[in-house]
């Protein structure tokens, strides 16, 4: 039925009795409250009727409206002349229609502007990690962040801190292995080196130590012939043809 | 740089970010005055319009971002990119005209001007990222207080608040009406 | 239609789809003639590019896509740097705080720790100047080795390395204050 379709677009209250009044072209400052109130209760009666769930918020205001109508029943009691001037009842109920009407034409309106805004579209971003780390600008940095960025790598990774000691590390980096087989790799390449070749000018402790034990060892096991023109002169180093048994 | 090159540098910028970015980031990006970049700006959205370029510039409260014009949402939707945008319903939408134009509001404020609870507008409202909380009143219940977002103004194509449509002026008839009816 | 309009009806296509649009996709929204639509997006192409705008469109196996100039990518890298709080990337810090307690080390060793790629933090740390490359390794492949700079001491406000607090401490301390936060 067409019917319960009207009845259940009102938003509230407030709407229901804008559309009685607007309806019956009704003076919104001057309703006439016996009518109105009737057509109210009656509409309320309609929804019940229809198993519509009327809300308290439609008893509240029909509870209003009757008493509206019973205070305009009264007789004008005087008041004392300092006392304020008595309020029309149904003053504070237009004033509110007229509120809520007012922001029901600005929805209106709105509307409008949503139907436009609706029908356009945006973009995504572009991907910006492209640019990341680049335009970076540094200010004061924390040391605390990078051990607790430290510690949460340990952590996500299942490393231990003592995995993580430094000392070990660094003679892991520089062992008698890697530098054997570099030496021997280096004369590949060239008949002889230098010894001083095989360090750089801020090569640590623990690597010209490698490097020499590693020299040792090649010679013990007469991979190479070592040779040194005079005390503290740089070692030059060469490949024994010969006797080559590593 | 001419303008023409910076017109031609704020258009990739703008085509990049996306999102709406502020006159501010593009100031500092162009190591440019603030009022010399927004009047460049505006131009541009002018040149667009006149134009008749497929992009526009959407303003609000100094923020700038490139969307497609509706009157080509009939051509564009057939890319069938996007699922079209829901309108709000109807309780949603006066929920917000009540807080965009009386902002900063209450819930309790709202309810009575609509005459029946709001909450669930809001909350739709909220999620869509149209209102937001602005604080909480300082008085009892420490109510929270609503206002309009950014994204409001721009998906209503308002620059600022001030292009609200105006209010009918009625309420201010009301004390006339009334104020002859007592002797 | 005219046109300026299809040429405009175009350019919100193109701003929208974001990835190659084909020829054939544009014909059929437009319901268009290929050949004539080819026509305008050339045509387009060239006033994209006499006009210095800032988007243009790249071509490839009659696809069109929008893009920004290459010369602006400076202008437009900066973006990134309008973000708030912009510091280190996490992924960079990470590198850095390996990099600091266990220099000298190589780059594989760095992402053995990390389980991800880390070239691209540490050309970062490198370009900021907080590691430098201390050499290279006489092994296979002579991988570099890295290591801090004073510019790391001075940034994080350490004398000298040996200023770096133990890590044992550090994880004593994170466990103490952060108890049942960590995971």
């Amino acid at each position: 039925m067409g019917y319960k379709i009207v009845l259940d677009s009102f938003e509230g209250p407030l709407d229901l009795l804008l559309s009685l009044i607007e309806k019956q072209k009704i003076d919104i400052y001057d309703i006439p409250i016996n009518v109105i109130t009737e057509q109210y209760l009656d509409y309320i009666e309609q929804m019940e009727i229809l198993n519509l769930e009327v809300t308290s918020d439609f008893l509240l205001m029909a509870a209003t409206l009757l008493q509206i109508k019973s205070k305009m029943l009264l007789p004008k009691v005087k008041v004392e002349a300092e006392e304020e001037e008595e309020e029309d009842p149904r003053e504070e109920l237009v004033r509110r229609l007229l509120a809520y009407k007012q922001f029901k034409e600005a929805a209106a309106k709105l509307r409008n502007y949503e139907e436009i805004g609706l029908k356009s579209f945006t973009k995504p971003q572009e991907d910006l990690t492209q640019f990341e780390e680049e335009e970076v600008d540094l200010g004061p940095l924390d040391v605390e962040s990078l051990f607790m960025t430290l510690n949460r790598i340990l952590n996500k990774r299942g490393l231990a801190v003592e995995d993580f000691d430094l000392g070990a590390i660094r003679r892991d980096e520089y062992s008698v292995k890697d530098c054997t087989e570099n030496i021997l790799r280096r004369l590949e390449d060239s008949r002889t080196i230098k010894f001083s070749q095989l360090l750089r000018a801020d090569s640590s402790k623990n690597e010209i130590v490698a490097y020499f034990l590693s020299v040792l060892e090649l010679m013990k096991a007469k991979t190479i012939l070592v040779e040194q023109e005079y005390a503290f002169a740089d070692l030059i180093i060469r490949k024994n043809e010969i006797g080559a048994n590593y | 740089m001419d303008t023409r090159e910076i017109k031609s540098i704020i258009e990739g910028l703008l085509f990049v970010w996306g999102e709406p970015l502020s006159l501010d980031d593009i100031s500092k990006i162009l190591k440019m005055d603030k009022e010399e970049v927004k009047t460049i700006v505006e131009e541009m959205c002018d040149e667009f319009d006149y134009d008749r370029r497929g992009i526009r510039i959407v303003k609000a409260n100094d923020t700038y971002q490139f969307s497609t014009r509706p009157e080509h949402y009939d051509w564009i939707k057939k890319l069938n990119h996007t699922k079209p945008n829901k309108s709000l319903s109807t309780a949603a939408m006066e929920t917000l005209a009540i807080i965009a134009y009386r902002q900063p509001i209450t819930k309790s404020e709202i309810d009575n001007i609509r005459g029946v609870k709001s909450d669930r507008s809001i909350e739709t409202l909220i999620e869509k990222n149209l209102v937001k909380e602005l604080g909480r009143l300082e008085k009892i219940g420490r109510p929270i207080i609503y206002g309009t977002t950014e994204e409001f103004l721009r998906l209503f194509s308002l620059e600022s608040l001030e292009d609200l449509p105006a209010l009918e002026e009625m309420v201010e008839r009301i004390d006339e009406e009334f104020g002859g009816l007592e002797e």
